[in-house]
């Protein structure tokens, strides 16, 4: 579904990726790991379009996304969440998960503000929408909530909204940027679940960034591992963490070797 | 302070008795604050010199035209029977257009741009207008001062400087004369560009058809660069922050304005210098005593002698009928008809001053009046 | 949008139109009465004024409230607006005045340009007579807002490529540059110059009920827009241009779409103020008048429809009858006045602090204040004669109008409305995000208590434009 | 290693703090003795980096009080609090990008105005550092991430603190790097001047500090002697988040 | 860049030859007066460019304080002598200023050598000011003080407390500021024409002889550019040399960091108010000498202020060479490029588009290189 081809991108003279490539098949989650400036966030922002590679192709369902602005990558099908939350703080979670629905607006500025029935009924619709993602995450962003600006919602609320807004721009490859940053153990297994079902019921592809092992551990089907914009190493959770290579470039040298269960600890932290 | 005492008591003393109220609708800041304060006083002096019971109410429009337009409304409003003002033509039409419709007196004090009193019949004005003075400035650099070459400086974004600089060209060109029209917008002070077009150009006269704010930088920047071409500016020229700003280099600068004691002969004569002589006890550091003054004080007088001769619980229209039919009215600035005009007064005389800085004096200056010519001629 | 209770927000609009066109009406006929009831032609005109400053002010709201771009060329887009209109709506008697005066810069192609010219040309000759001037007005207002949203157009392609103060100082070039490439000769055929041309007919920017039509249509599309897809997909552009564009948003487009249409209204405003004043002039046109709009914006409420129209009402309100401020008084009295603006200031800082919590409670301004005041004071009421004379405070309006937006900005910069609008919900209190007792229950045990207890919202609602969030370490 | 029977360097007392409504800290206690090293680990937007601004007085104490040097704290400016003897390694070092080597050193010593002290310790920072020595003249922007940690630590000595702290040394630097830094932040120690280290790497800093907090949403979890935090149990249910 | 060097010369060498006019004398006489306004310009730019490095705001306000500098360089130019009263309160406020410019080296204001200073300052000023007829000289360094404190006040009074808010919020309250001060300017300073003619060398008529041609001018042609240029070596070694100008450039780069360096950022950025504000007034006093005169407080500051801004932004807003390189280029292109676009026989001249030269100039350098000529981009700062 998505191949990344020996991309590469550089910032001043330093290298943030390297001669990567990825590929992703539908149906999978994917999770990318790697210590704090390996490139992970970079690697999101080349895929939707926020940095140009210098050099590599990525292509999604066959097609180059390379030189494309963000919105037009999101019409391909392609959405993320922020790592650090970007939603509209100051509008509505229904309004935050409406938005996203605009670009698959079939009307006229005209008949929006004619409100001719036509617009009135995908109006109905992208509200059908909105609310069916907001319930992936239960009840708690729907009633009342609905209707609150974001910038009163706890954390863990705000991330599941960016999810929820990112579900909702009608993307099939979601590109999740640690969205359990900030979450609390319990809430943390909570959302492990909701990715599961998102890829299960929703239908999505999932590539997800993230620190937190126990989750990448659970849920994902592969592992990427990234060190300096290099790919260090691939394959299942196991496999992939008692690599030695992972484990000296996750962990530092100090760290004893082989803990058990392959659980480091003092993972990572924000790029 | 002192003015402010002597007009202060004559304002309470008068509203005791005061039955008819006249509005002032002035630009008392903004732009025009100085030419609209000169305004103010002459008109202030007016009625403390006449014994009558007509009692002022001022507006300032800031010269904005909202401003003028809320000052109109006002005025509309208090029942007044004229409105004085405003200074320039941007302000006075929209101002005209409300008191026409509710048919209030106005007289603009010196509003020269002509489409000011085609309003309606309540709309008078006390200066001529621009077609007048320009005509009568071309002809004087054509045929006396042999000028066959003109420059004319003309503010780009102001209908006055706009509108004078185009009768003054026509008329030059009708004379046979030939003309280059210089443009620069408000609030230049930098007149290098516009001189960048003109050093060297063989030219006899420059006329300046714009207002104080820019000529006091314009001519001396036109001396400094060497340029010694005689200057002839019109009455927005008559405003010592002309020769104050500009000194020395307006030493013979030439133009034309309100006749006042110097150019009125005989009995009219008399009666400026007695108002002079007034003026200058009521408001003794007063910055001006100019045309505008005079226009001022002249709107005033009409005004008063049209209540006088419609008498007492005479209506708008009846005061009107009086104003428009006036023949030959003494004021301060020469006679004033109305009788049988558009509103413009009719056979006006227009000055033609000198100013004159004497090297030995250093902050003086003097405004030499040379001849006076009446609209009529 | 879903409203449960459509049927009597619907009726109750209509009511309240009715209400309001009813008033116009009454005021148009009471003001032209022969003899007005004191008062009510300057009511008139600051209604009317208030109409179309009102269409500016809420046009500006789509660029600075509701996309988030700060724009200072407004009186631009206005001119264009009012230029075209006066010259489409120009009677014949003045086009011929101006053609036959000496000092015309326009030539007699320009000067055909007329809506009743090109009704005659389409053989609508019914529509040229001087009963049906309203057609001809409306047409010629339309097409200014047209010619205005044009150049909206232009202005809005730079804001692809710049953001911030940049883009402001952009938009006030432009604004700046259409004003004075108006007076050149490049442009006096159709503006003839500073001259422009007077005697445009009145009725329409001076009738109550026409101008509140035009305020009443704007707000109406204005409003739609906002709550349609696309204004929503604007303020997400206000709130995060990065977010909005991963979310599929075509910035481009969607920017260019917020200038064009507050770029028409703004025409239109400027045809009406130009119908307002009864002729065209440059000078009407200047950087204040987008000045005033912006206080207004920020008085009332940047991004709030309602918001603005209260602070138009404010601004409306002290240029037209703030005029008592600017009459002659004794020194005394302006120290009394000083004294006692002093006071309240000193009284508002302490109480501004008080509900912010801020420390220490009594802050050396409020010292500073209430000293200089009480000297004021003193001196006005023991010495009355300290400075003998009067003092006449001209300017004083605008000087008191810049204090205000600095206090506003100061003490409350989201202004007094917010991005709150009315609506009847919001009258008869109906608020859909204050949870029932039993959605309360259900959204605490959803959530672990353990955890909302330390991020918990400290004062309940939080205002808007703080609490970015518990990211404490990003 | 042994806690130190002395007055305490820092302290904080039930500290709690707000990022306008939402609040970030709650009741905090934290004590740092003079030549103690301590660490303070958590993950993500767990409060860690405003704990270590408000020490240093840019988010301001809502409740509860912060001594420094035996005096009340937490009503000084920034400035004074600097001047009383902290110094602060920021997050992603922040070096002044625009400025030499030199000048960001300079700055470091911002308030002191003896020439004589700042030579001197701008020796030290060298032989720290002799790196920095060779690039005087480079402009900071342009070094490598490793050499601006460098730069940003030598830059913190400059102003001879009591106490250094220090937001995450580790973060973006290679390994070789990290374990680099931390040895010098040791030998920085073991001459005397306290050190409070805010880390998301906890073994490498558990493994040279003498004690260590963990935080978790704003609370204090736990705390207690480096060594036995790093044997903890609880420890990793509370940071590492595991259920 | 030679290219256009190349076409300019070769444009002179044509109206040279075509039209007798346009001699050597005319084109040094357009270069002298482009030099002189670009410094002019120059001096304003500053003040627009060092705040607009610290805090990202479009001081708006500046004109107004460029307006407020002329005016009290002329009063204290031709008042003086003051009665006491006056004279102390204008001492007050001077000595302030001094103290603010003494705290540079001492580090406080409440250091005691600052507040001796401050006192002799506070003496002298009054003793001189209600004596002495105040030379040029005197009037500008005490008019630069003065304004540098109306600099910091504004500061003080309409920024310090939006120091968080959004950057709309204080752009707009800058705009209110100026409107403020051009009606506060009015009702209180004049509302007339000055006249602002000093008896001094400096503006004495100066002519010399070019190639068969007379150049026209006055001293100030060497006066305004030394005056610009030492003003701007001060600066630059101000800021490049002394503790608080590293303080100012660091808080210019990372403002939160060079705060947990000790650096007191609100006193930062109140010097750099101070700072640009001197310069400022020093350009309005010239401004004056230049023109013989200054316009009334509503309008004197407005178009200054703009161009000044508008170079600033096209120097590259931030840098100190670029601000002085923009106002080059704006001086220059509203009298160097009508002095070889002039008016001639067969061509209009493009005079009256001289002043939305520095519009279109803005424009377009803010399309193509938005980080201006000389800086770096600072227009979006993640």
């Amino acid at each position: 579904m998505l191949e990344i081809r020996n991309v590469t991108k550089n910032f001043g003279g330093i290298q943030a990726i390297g001669d990567l490539s990825i590929d992703l098949n539908e149906g999978e989650i994917v999770a990318v790991i790697g210590p704090n400036g390996a490139g992970k966030t970079t690697l999101f922002n080349l895929i939707t379009g926020v940095y140009r590679p210098d050099s590599g192709e990525v292509r999604f369902e066959g097609r180059s996304l390379v030189g494309l602005s963000p919105n037009r990558i999101v019409e391909r099908g392609v959405a993320r969440t922020f790592q650090n939350l970007r939603l509209f703080t100051n509008l509505s979670v229904l309004d935050n998960v409406l938005i996203p629905q605009h670009h698959r607006l079939r009307a006229i500025w005209p008949s929006a503000v004619l409100r001719t029935r036509g617009y009135r009924r995908k109006e109905m619709a992208m509200h059908d929408l909105a609310l069916e993602k907001l319930s992936f995450f239960g009840p708690r962003l729907m009633s009342f909530r609905l209707y609150q600006p974001v910038s009163v919602l706890s954390y863990a609320n705000r991330r599941r909204a960016e999810i929820a807004r990112a579900m909702a721009t009608g993307a099939r490859l979601l590109l999740l940027d640690e969205p359990s940053a900030g979450m609390n153990p319990k809430e943390t297994a909570e959302i492990t679940q909701i990715i599961r079902r998102m890829r299960d019921e929703g239908g999505y592809t999932i590539l997800l960034v993230e620190h937190k092992m126990n989750l990448v551990g659970e849920i994902s089907d592969r592992v990427v591992v990234l060190d300096y914009g290099r790919k260090i190493a691939e394959g299942a959770y196991q496999d992939v963490v008692n690599d030695p290579k992972v484990v000296e470039a996750y962990l530092g040298r100090r760290a004893e070797e082989g803990t058990s269960g392959g659980k480091p600890d003092g993972a990572g932290g924000e790029a | 302070m002192k003015r402010f005492l002597v007009i202060l008591v004559l304002a309470l003393f008068s509203s005791a008795m005061a039955q008819v109220t006249v509005g002032v609708n002035l630009e008392l800041s903004g732009r025009f604050a100085t030419i609209g304060i000169s305004t103010l006083q002459g008109i202030e002096a007016a009625l403390a010199q006449l014994d009558t019971d007509i009692e002022l109410s001022v507006c300032d429009n800031a010269t904005t035209v909202e401003g003028s337009v809320a000052c109109a409304n006002r005025f509309v409003d208090e029942g007044v029977v004229a409105v004085l003002g405003a200074i320039s033509s941007s302000m006075s039409i929209p101002a005209a257009e409300v008191l026409q419709e509710a048919e209030v007196i106005m007289i603009s004090t010196s509003s020269t741009n002509p489409a000011t009193t085609q309003i309606g019949d309540y709309i008078f004005r006390m200066a001529y207008t621009d077609d007048f003075q320009g005509k009568v400035a071309a002809r004087y650099a054509f045929n006396d001062l042999g000028a066959s070459n003109a420059i004319v400086f003309r503010q780009q974004d102001d209908d006055y400087s706009f509108g004078l600089a185009g009768f003054f060209v026509e008329e030059f060109e009708a004379l046979g004369g030939t003309t280059q029209v210089v443009d620069y917008v408000a609030n230049t002070a930098d007149f290098n560009a516009q001189i960048n077009d003109i050093l060297g150009v063989d030219a006899d006269i420059i006329y300046n058809s714009g207002f104080c704010a820019e000529g006091a930088t314009l001519v001396p920047a036109l001396r400094g660069a060497g340029l010694d071409t005689q200057l002839l500016g019109a009455d927005a020229s008559d405003d010592s922050q002309c020769p104050d700003a500009g000194g020395e280099a307006f030493n013979g600068y030439l133009f034309t304005g309100f006749g006042g004691a110097e150019i009125l002969s005989g009995e009219a004569a008399q009666r400026a210098q007695d108002f002079r002589s007034f003026f200058n006890m009521a408001f003794p550091d007063a910055a001006d005593f100019n045309g505008f003054t005079l226009a001022g004080a002249d709107s005033l007088n009409v005004i008063a002698e049209a209540v006088d001769l419609a008498g007492d619980m005479a209506s708008v229209a009846d005061i009107r009928d009086q104003l428009a039919a006036l023949v030959g009215f003494p004021g301060v600035s020469g006679e004033i008809t109305y009788a049988g005009t558009d509103g413009t007064p009719s056979d006006r005389t227009i000055g033609f001053f000198e100013y004159v800085v004497p090297a030995d004096n250093e902050r003086g200056w003097d405004k030499i009046a040379k001849f006076g010519i009446g609209t009529g001629e | 949008m879903l409203g449960e209770n459509r049927l009597r927000n619907a009726l109750l609009t209509l009511a309240g139109l009715a209400v309001l066109a009813a008033f116009m009406f009454l005021v148009d006929r009471l003001a032209a009465a022969d003899d007005p009831i004191r008062g009510i032609v300057k009511f008139r005109g600051a209604l009317t004024l208030f109409a179309i400053w009102g269409v500016a002010a809420v046009s500006l709201n789509l660029i600075n409230g509701t996309l988030g771009i700060l724009s200072l060329g407004h009186h631009g887009f206005m001119l264009i607006g009012g230029y075209t209109t006066g010259l489409l709506i120009l009677s014949e008697q003045a086009r011929s005045r101006i053609l036959l005066s000496a000092r015309s810069q326009m030539t007699e192609g320009t000067l055909g340009l007329s809506v009743s010219n090109g009704l005659s040309a389409l053989g609508l000759d019914f529509l040229t007579t001087p009963e049906t001037l309203w057609v001809r007005f409306l047409i010629a207002v339309l097409l200014g807002g047209f010619a205005a949203a044009f150049a909206g157009m232009l202005v809005g392609i730079p804001s692809l490529r710049l953001r911030g103060d940049y883009l402001a100082i952009v938009t006030f070039g432009f604004g700046e540059i259409i004003r004075l490439s108006a007076s050149t000769r490049l442009f006096s055929p159709l503006t003839n110059g500073a001259l422009g041309f007077p005697g445009l007919p009145q009725e329409f920017g001076k009738g109550a009920l026409w101008t509140f039509g035009f305020l009443v249509l704007t707000v109406f599309v204005l409003a739609r827009l906002k709550y349609s897809s696309y204004g929503r997909a604007m303020e997400g552009i206000r709130e995060d241009e990065v977010a909005a564009e991963a979310m599929g948003i075509n910035l481009a487009y969607h920017k260019v779409l917020g200038f064009v249409f507050s770029a028409f209204f703004a025409g239109i405003a400027g045809g009406l103020w130009v119908s307002w004043l009864g002729g065209v002039r440059l000078d009407f046109f200047l950087f204040q008048l987008t000045f005033f709009f912006l206080v207004a914006l920020s008085a009332g409420g940047t991004g709030s429809i309602t918001g603005v129209l209260l602070g138009t009402a404010l601004v409306v309100f002290i240029r037209q009858y703030g005029d008592p401020l600017e009459q002659s008084y004794s020194v005394a009295t302006w120290l009394l006045i000083l004294a006692v603006a002093l006071f309240i200031a000193a009284a508002g800082l302490f109480v501004y602090r008080l509900t912010r919590r801020l420390r220490p409670r009594v802050h050396a301004g409020i010292f500073v204040f209430v000293g200089v005041g009480l000297l004021a004071l003193v001196i006005s009421l023991v010495d009355p004669g300290f400075i003998a004379g009067a003092f006449r405070g001209f300017g004083m309006r605008a000087i008191f109008l810049s204090v205000l937006l600095v206090v506003i900005m100061v003490f409350r910069p989201e202004g007094v409305t917010g991005r709150a609008e009315f609506s009847w919900a919001w009258l008869f209190r109906e608020r859909r995000d204050r949870p029932t007792d039993e959605e309360r229950a259900q959204d605490a045990w959803l959530t672990n208590p353990d955890l909302t207890r330390r991020l918990e919202v400290a004062g309940g609602k939080a205002e808007a434009g703080t609490g970015e969030g518990a990211d404490g370490d990003a | 290693m042994n806690a130190p029977v002395q007055e305490p360097l820092l302290e904080l007392r039930k500290v709690t703090t707000h990022y306008g409504p939402i609040r970030i800290l709650y009741e905090v206690d934290m004590v740092i003795y003079p030549g103690e090293m301590v660490c303070l680990l958590g993950g993500n937007a767990s409060g860690k980096s405003t704990t270590l601004k408000t020490i240093l007085g840019i988010v301001r104490v809502s409740e509860g009080e912060l001594f420094f040097r035996g005096g009340r704290a937490d009503t000084l400016a920034t400035a004074e609090r600097i001047a009383k003897g902290m110094a602060v390694v920021p997050e992603n070092r922040r070096i002044f990008p625009k400025m030499t080597v030199r000048e960001n050193l300079e700055m470091g010593a911002y308030l002191r105005s003896d020439r004589g002290g700042i030579r001197e310790d701008m020796e030290y920072v060298f032989e720290l550092f002799p790196r920095l020595s060779e690039r005087l003249g480079q402009l900071g922007g342009t070094m490598s991430g490793g050499e601006q940690q460098m730069l940003a630590m030598g830059r913190a000595l400059m102003s001879r603190p009591r106490l250094i702290l220090m937001d995450e040394p580790s973060m973006g630097l290679a390994p070789l790097f990290v374990e680099r830094i931390f040895e010098i932040i040791k030998q920085v120690n073991e001459r005397g001047t306290s050190v409070f280290v805010v880390e998301q790497n906890a073994n490498v800093a558990l493994s040279i500090a003498d004690r260590g907090y963990v935080l978790q949403t704003g609370e204090v979890v736990l705390h207690g002697p480096a060594l036995e935090l790093l044997n903890n149990e609880g420890m990793k249910r509370a940071y590492l988040g595991e259920v | 860049m030679l290219g256009v060097v190349v076409l300019v010369i070769a444009r002179i060498v044509y109206l040279g030859t075509a039209y007798d006019r346009f001699d050597a004398a005319f084109f040094t006489r357009a270069f002298i007066e482009s030099v002189k306004l670009g410094s002019l310009y120059a001096l304003i730019a500053l003040g627009y460019t060092m705040v607009y490095g610290i805090i990202r705001l479009i001081n708006f306000a500046h004109g107004e304080v460029f307006m407020v500098g002329a005016f009290l360089t002329y009063f204290l130019f031709t008042l003086t002598p003051y009665s006491w009263p006056i004279a102390a309160l204008y001492g007050l406020a001077i000595a302030f200023g001094f103290m603010r410019i003494l705290e540079f080296w001492r580090g406080r204001l409440r250091d005691p050598i600052v507040l001796l200073g401050g006192a002799v300052v506070f003496s002298v000023a009054t003793v001189v000011l209600s004596t002495v007829t105040a030379n040029l000289i005197l009037a500008l360094v005490f008019s630069m003080l003065l304004t540098g404190v109306l600099g910091v006040f504004i500061d003080r009074v309409a920024y310090v407390p939006l120091r968080k808010a959004p950057r709309n919020s204080l752009l707009i309250t800058a705009i209110a500021v100026s409107f403020f001060l051009q009606n506060f300017g009015l009702l209180t300073l004049s509302n007339r024409q000055t006249p602002f003619r000093p008896e001094t060398n400096i503006n004495n008529a100066l002519s010399f002889e070019i190639l068969g041609g007379t150049v026209r001018t006055n001293w100030l042609l060497v006066t305004i550019p030394v005056v610009t240029m030492l003003l701007v070596v001060i600066l630059t070694l101000f800021v490049n040399r002394t503790r608080l100008g590293k303080a100012m450039r660091a808080s210019a780069q990372d403002a939160e960091t060079a705060q947990m360096m000790g650096v007191s950022v609100n006193r930062v950025i109140a010097t750099t108010f101070l700072l640009g504000s001197m310069l400022a007034a020093a350009g309005g006093a010239m401004w004056g000498l230049n023109f013989g005169s200054l316009n009334q407080p509503a309008i004197m500051g407005i178009l200054p202020g703009i161009k000044a801004f508008a170079a600033a932004v096209i120097g590259g807003i931030g840098s100190l060479p670029g601000a002085v390189i923009g106002a080059m280029i704006i001086g220059f292109s509203e009298n160097f490029l009508t002095a070889i676009f002039p008016r001639t026989p067969n061509f209009l001249g493009i005079t009256e588009f001289k002043d939305t030269f520095a519009f279109i100039l803005l424009i377009l350098v803010l399309l193509i290189r938005p980080s201006g000529i000389v800086g770096e981009d600072l227009s979006e700062k993640v």
